[in-house]
């Protein structure tokens, strides 16, 4: 028997220009894959989109608890979406702790589509519920749409000689035919995905399979859902797209900065939430010279990466805030080296152990500042998941081209948010500059720390190369010769000269955008993984004739050439930052005239309403 | 692209080289006398024995005196910072295999402050050489103790004498599981020599404890076994499948009684007694028990402990590269678009 | 000023406190069936009856599932930084050394961040209680390897296999010449409770090592002595002066074959030659022989590898405290003005 | 025979307001043991003083080079003394090499007293001359005295049976003795010195006063030395004085800190330079329940010290650069569990190893900002060697009525620099204010993050005390009861609790001293070690009429409340500093105004000169 699909349908459907939906559930119920799979066919639907999973706190909790919630939010529209949602239209709740969770987050009059099978006293007391929502009236002015789904999936599979508890976990896949037939999905792909996914296990597939049909089925069947949603395709760029998270595009730019500089890579990194990931990815692709090493610590992490480009390897180390820490030292060996290094920090809520699933943009003014001496590098921040791809590779440019360490900024909201990722052209990323030896040294010896005139990076020369032995190290060096020097002006001359060395950087940042006129009332600056909101918001703000236009920075350090010019023709410039105002206060320095700041401290996104208003206040 | 070790092709480029040529344009500035000058005399007289050409040594160091090492060595140098040399070498291992990398450390920069990279390079077995200069001391720093000296040591920060037992290097590199582990004194010329030779040629880390007198901050720590006359005394010369003999007249054997070793006077009863020398035993119960050994109550092991083979660290690690490479092209553009691209077309 | 240490005063207001007093209001987090939660159990089983006043206990902990574990004690916590526990609880010890301190650990926090402290305060013996939760994975972060994961072992950090042959925790502990060496697993319960109750009474650095299910990342690891029945069979109790036998008829004995370990049928003929276990021995070279020991090839031993007396750190920081003060009394005033002060008169 | 004296001599004097001496030689040559004991009875002798002495690098040299090189210089007068002095009047040259390193800083016309027995062929090769100085007509200009030392001591010495080496090291008490004349200082205070310090070997006590005594008379004999000076008193306050360094300033002030605070101090550190000889020094002061430790490593010594103030004693920790970053993670720790720390760093040149026997102030942008997450601390800086008695010492008490780290900031220069300092009245040192368990607690319950309302600190209760068993650690706190929080609302009280309890520190900040006129047209704010250098300069050009005032900040975190109003009094600011201007960038931000910047990046403080042609250019 053939699935009804959004032709065959006998119900009738309503446009919707955008959607927020959240699966959520117990850590047990999948809801993880769930989301996954709804992204994959909205990708194939033609709309725009931003995902992001909410994991529960570290350890796995007693099943039904608050704390072992796991959710998954999609935002999904038919223009361009630059947030995984402010508000959530639609939540699929697999038990009340998963309601309970997700309720700050609802928009009034939200579809809650809850799984009736949970809300018993036992899982109504996990969730610390006093009485049930579901009887007591808190859920008045929502749309509810109650369904046993525990049982309906266990009707679904009947027939199957699985065990009890292999039928249960399908469920998710109910849920994902329910909310399919909902929002007119495709059901090919996921029927297509299921049987490739469980080939080794035919039962599974089946099983599966029959649960989401089940549900696609039952909601064009059942009264609950007289009506489904269908969203226009979104005006996207046209292309190769896949779907990315941040943590994945950092690690794929590991090995296209390797491939495209024809250099193995080294990436050296100790485990640590959220950054673990890019290991996990990298280790798996080892067939690109990748090598991937599990440090002991993170200083053993930095060292190795840093012993691999001076062997003239690229070396990259990935870690967060408290691995950043034990890195700093390690990091001035390189700057003092003047060797590259990349160095990704995926930033989480601070200080110490912290938050460390949350996110937070709290680590900056340490890239910045945070070693000892007159030691700077290269700070760059990605904005967007697919971003951190284009921003890992340019630190590796970078780092390499200037022989510097860079720091990238990433966060967690950007390392496990997804999007749609238009794939870049192999050929078309920017090519490696190696620091080569002058052509001088045949007669006049070869000089470690001679500079090119451009850039001023000193050649790269690794151990192997015949005729050229020197040696470097820690101790202040000798300009041109790198020897070991105490000379009081020399010392001042190469400060000058590591600092100057890395201002040369702005040679290689391209004018910056300006979203919006390029002068006038109101300038928004952003950084990192806040360009989301900060987009949303402004064109809210623009669609309603304010006088708003913003701008958002990759380079932290050097700034762009062109930013203080651009600032200096707004009379308002507001920057949102996820912490006390780092780069507020860096703008306001060179500028000399008072900066707005918005700050949000609480290990979450900022929301594009908390933009808008800020923004709403100063025009 | 993967390059073989050296010990496989003997260069051509190595051919004539000389002690000379290892010698860099530094000024070399340990304090007169110090052990150090002896040990680097030993190794420059080594590398150009090891047909390898000279752009393929590296010398890598922590911080202290004997991290200046690479500063006087005509070859690659890497100063980096206190106690981090292992992990900045196993960098270098990963990136170029091929290279011959040796670690200078000294027993604070290697068992204090970078006590933990050690052993995991150790456990590891990455193909490194570890020289870690003894002096019981922090010379650099100008005399505090360190995780050798003695205990009750008075020194200028601990004027009432030290609270601390010391370490026994050598045991600590065999807790490790260490593949190769040696002994020698820096006076000891042609024993230093031949031991850095050994290390040289061993395929793994070789950790070699190296006894350096600093006679600024802590002279005669090694008395016993640095002037010739008093090693023949009381240095136990390790010869792997030989036995434990040692003393002036070579009459004293080490036995075992129980589990605990002991000291005898070699008679013709006893002689069969006297341990036997097994670097490569696969239980390292005999090395662990010479570790143990300090000067007066027992003579102090010199030579190589244990020299085990077992896979190294960085060929492990390009043979998962190859592996991989097996099972798969490195396909970039297919990497890129992942498991499940699509196609977004004109409108 | 300085009070004496908990064992020589067994104190009026640890009377009549119970296993419920150790339990905090903090609802337990870990993973259904994670072995963490047996020990937790032991430990408040044990806590209560140690004659300690319930304000003196201190548990230290580093960062992992395993470092949860001061939350759920009702005593004062620090639940630290990742690897840093030894060194903030030495910190502790040092400035009250009458308190009972505990360090929980993990095999990542413990052996692959936190290996230099976890050496060096065994070395200094200091007079804490280090419990290495073993779980041969990292739980916390969801299932990288650790340095006790076995080689080859593929986790999310190592799809391909490890390449880093795993240590053991036990033979590091005694190569960092540590004091109390045993270990004990999760699920023997009152084997468990004994091991600790050992460590709780060892003056100076008490090392455990435990063995614990990770049903979540590495469910199984230690499956040949957890289970009751296994482990009768593969597990090899410590009896301090009894012999080292096992087997599930307790059939099977450890005898010296040169100087490695061989599993045998115990024989009247043998039966000799089976070696008895000494915790105190002068020398460890048993206890090292033990700690190499895994399974399949021989039985995993299970107990106390070795407990001897030495100083303890802090006792020997307050001891020169003391001293001093006998040779010179505390005057400020005095110490301010230096050898040398002068005085400037009105002009 | 009794010594001539002031009084006896027969040759005339002269009066000078100041005079820098320099003591230089080889390393073995004894030149600190010199200068020690010269300042020592130019204590005595009533006037000002300061010395800096100015060890070669770390690894002593083969003797006679430019490497092996020991100096001592000390700067003393009749008015007050604020530096070792810019430019040398007398070098006391030892050998060649001595004044090939002393000559960039002499003064044109200097009196050089140089060793003749060492101008020899061999000598002058390894100080790098190529032709004999006293021939080549390049000290033309200077005023010479040649003796050839080495003879001289070993005549006076002919008669006692001491090996000829053991003689030789006598020769710097004839130095001693031969410049005690000219500077008519005391002479029994030297012989009382000598005789108590070789009390255990008479032999040498009578050979280095003999030595003294010949240096001495040979000076009133020679031709050589026609004059002698007099240097009038200075106004001093009256008092008991001692002659002091930065490290042992810092040391004692530990000692006093523990003695006040009523506490066992538990001081754990790891060797480095130039910090090292604080531990030193407090390893020998046991006897005041000063508990040291020297940690594996920087980590461990600043988790040691969290760990013993946890436990109720005074936590304290000293280090330079690279450790500092190694401390980093740990100080983090002790922000979120909210535990007084006290972590000294005494700057050296960097980045990295850089330049670790010379001074620098490039680590405050690191003490403000080196640590992930929103972490702030308490950061003070010590202006002189006396002064960092009173800074440790306010560290330790900010550190525990906040409970909070502290970090203070000394440098090399302070750290090895002395001066005379007046012995404070131990009653007279500000009490200890202990934050403890709130009065409410019986009623409901003990809160380990109740803060006190004026403090905003948390209580202090180490583990021992019964019944307040609790427990802490660097994960989020919830607010009051200090239970693990992820909730997001909470981490952005709890970041805001820990910023304003910084804050709540200004009430512990005296009013500002303005140095000159309370307003006008140049202000001149410094920070740290440039106290000296930067109060000569302002003296020297308010003496000359030019309308410029100063003052100095200890507290860099957070700044003083006066400061900006202060500042905005004056047309023109300048800061300063020996780095790239990081004060400077902090007041820009506040004060949103231009501020010049003096910046010196050599390893050395500032000359006196250098400051006032700064401020001569702007007035
Ligand atoms: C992070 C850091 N901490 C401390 C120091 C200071 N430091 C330099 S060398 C050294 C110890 C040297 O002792 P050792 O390793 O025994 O070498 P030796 O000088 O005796 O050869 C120390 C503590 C440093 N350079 N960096
Ligand atoms: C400095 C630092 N690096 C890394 C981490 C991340 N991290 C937390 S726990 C852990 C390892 C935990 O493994 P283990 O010690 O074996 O404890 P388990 O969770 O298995 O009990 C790591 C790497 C961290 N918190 N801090
Ligand atoms: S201080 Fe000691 S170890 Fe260092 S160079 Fe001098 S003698 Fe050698
Ligand atoms: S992840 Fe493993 S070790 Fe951690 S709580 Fe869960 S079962 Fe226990
Ligand atoms: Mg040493
Ligand atoms: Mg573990």
């Amino acid at each position: 028997m053939p699935m009804p699909d959004a032709i065959t349908s006998s119900k009738p459907t309503q446009e919707l220009a955008a959607v927020t939906i959240r699966f959520a559930g117990d850590s047990g119920d999948g809801m993880q894959l769930t989301g996954e799979r709804f992204a994959a066919v909205t990708a194939l639907a033609g709309n725009d989109f931003q995902t992001l999973p909410d994991f529960p706190a570290e350890i796995r909790a007693p099943a039904g608890t608050l704390s072992g919630v796991s959710g998954f939010q999609i935002h999904l529209g038919s223009h361009r979406i630059t947030t995984p949602g402010d508000r959530i239209d639609v939540l699929v709740a697999m038990n009340p702790a998963a309601l309970k969770t997700a309720w700050p987050a609802l928009k009034s009059g939200a579809m809650l589509i809850l799984n009736d099978n949970t809300f018993t006293e036992a899982d109504l007391k996990k969730a610390s519920y006093e009485s049930n929502p579901l009887d007591d009236g808190s859920l008045d002015t929502f749309d509810i749409r109650r369904l046993p789904m525990n049982r309906l999936t266990e009707e679904a599979l009947a027939a199957l000689p699985l065990s009890p508890k292999e039928k249960d976990r399908c469920k998710n896949f109910f849920v994902l035919g329910l909310v399919s037939w909902l929002y007119t999905r495709p059901i090919e792909p996921t029927q297509a995905w299921i049987e490739k996914k469980f080939s080794r296990s035919p039962e599974l597939a089946r099983a599966n399979a029959l649960a989401f049909e089940a549900g696609y089925r039952l909601a064009e069947t059942s009264d609950l859902f007289p009506i489904r949603y269908v969203i226009p395709k979104a005006p996207i760029q046209p292309g190769r797209y896949r779907k990315i998270t941040g943590n994945e595009a950092a690690a794929l730019a590991c090995v296209a900065a390797g491939q495209r500089a024809g250099k193995p890579v080294v990436f050296a990194s100790y485990p640590i939430t959220p950054a673990s990931d890019i290991l996990h990815e990298l280790a798996r692709h080892k067939q690109f010279d990748m090598r991937t090493i599990q440090a002991e610590d993170e200083i053993a992490a930095a060292c190795a990466a840093i012993g691999a480009s001076y062997a003239g390897s690229v070396g990259v180390t990935a870690t967060s805030g408290p691995g950043l820490d034990l890195k700093t030292e390690a990091i001035g060996l390189a700057v003092m080296a003047e060797l590259p290094l990349v160095v990704i920090d995926v930033q989480r809520g601070g200080p110490s152990t912290g938050l460390p699933t949350k996110t937070e943009q709290a680590d900056l003014l340490q890239a910045l500042h945070g070693r000892h001496g007159e030691c700077p590098v290269v700070v760059l921040a990605a904005s967007t998941p697919g971003d951190c791809f284009f921003t890992v590779y340019e630190a590796c440019r970078l780092a390499i081209k200037y022989m510097t360490p860079v720091i990238v900024l990433s966060d967690a909201f950007l390392a496990n948010g997804a999007e749609p990722w238009r794939i870049p052209d192999v050929a078309a990323l920017p090519e490696f500059e190696i620091p080569q030896v002058s052509e001088q040294t045949s007669s006049t010896g070869f000089h470690p720390y001679a500079r090119d005139a451009m850039t001023l990076a000193r050649p790269w020369v690794p151990p192997g190369t015949p005729g050229l032995e020197h040696r470097i190290g820690g101790l202040e060096k000798e300009h041109v010769t790198g020897n070991v020097s105490y000379d009081p002006v020399n010392h001042e001359t190469m400060v000058a000269y590591r600092a100057e060395k890395i201002q040369r950087v702005t040679a290689d940042i391209p004018p910056l955008t300006i979203h919006g006129s390029p002068e006038g009332a109101v300038l928004v600056i952003g950084w990192g993984s806040t360009w989301g909101a900060i987009t949303a918001a402004v064109e809210q703000a623009q669609q309603e004739g304010r006088a708003v236009s913003s701008l958002h920075v990759r380079h932290l350090h050097p700034l762009p050439c062109d930013l203080l010019e651009i600032a200096r023709r707004f009379e308002t410039i507001m920057v949102p930052e996820l912490n006390t105002g780092h780069l507020q206060g860096l703008l306001q320095t060179r500028l000399l005239r008072k900066i707005h700041g918005l700050h949000k401290i609480q290990g979450q996104p900022f929301l594009q309403s908390e933009i808008y208003e800020a923004i709403a206040r100063l025009t | 692209m993967i390059e073989h070790l050296p010990e496989d092709r003997p260069s051509a480029a190595s051919v004539g080289l000389s002690r000379k040529d290892f010698i860099s344009d530094q000024e070399v500035r340990w304090c007169p006398g110090c052990g150090d000058y002896a040990i680097l005399a030993q190794m420059q007289k080594l590398l150009p024995t090891l047909g390898i050409p000279r752009e393929r040594f590296v010398m890598i160091s922590g911080i202290g005196c004997s991290s200046r090492f690479p500063y006087y060595v005509n070859t690659y140098g890497f100063h980096t910072i206190h106690g981090r040399a292992p992990a900045v070498a196993t960098g270098v291992k990963a990136a170029q295999p091929e290279l011959s990398v040796w670690v200078i450390t000294g027993d604070g920069d290697g068992l204090s402050i970078g006590g933990n990279h050690l052993i995991h390079s150790l456990r590891r077995n990455v193909d490194v050489k570890i020289l870690l200069f003894d002096n019981r001391i922090y010379g650099l720093t100008k005399g505090q103790y360190s995780p050798t000296s003695e205990l009750g040591k008075r020194t200028k920060s601990s004027p009432m004498g030290t609270i601390e037992p010391p370490v026994h290097p050598v045991e600590v590199a065999l807790g490790a599981e260490a593949t190769f582990v040696a002994r020698a004194v820096d006076t000891d010329m042609p024993h230093l020599g031949e031991v850095l030779l050994r290390a040289a040629r061993h395929r793994g880390t070789a950790f070699v404890h190296i006894l350096q007198n600093c006679p600024v901050f802590n002279n005669g720590a090694f008395a016993s076994v640095r002037d010739r006359a008093q090693r023949l005394e009381h240095g136990l010369y390790l010869r792997h499948g030989e036995p434990l003999v040692f003393g002036k007249h070579q009459d004293l054997g080490i036995v075992l009684e129980g589990l605990a070793p002991k000291i005898v006077t070699i008679t013709p009863d006893n002689r069969d007694r006297v341990l036997i020398h097994d670097e490569q035993a696969s239980e390292p119960t005999l090395a662990f028990l010479l570790s143990r050994m300090t000067y007066p109550e027992f003579p102090i092991p010199l030579g190589i402990f244990r020299a085990i083979q077992k896979p190294t660290y960085e060929r492990a690690l390009i043979e998962q590269v190859e592996e991989a490479r097996r099972q798969m092209a490195p396909d970039l553009t297919a990497l890129l678009s992942g498991p499940e691209p699509w196609e977004v077309d004109r409108p």
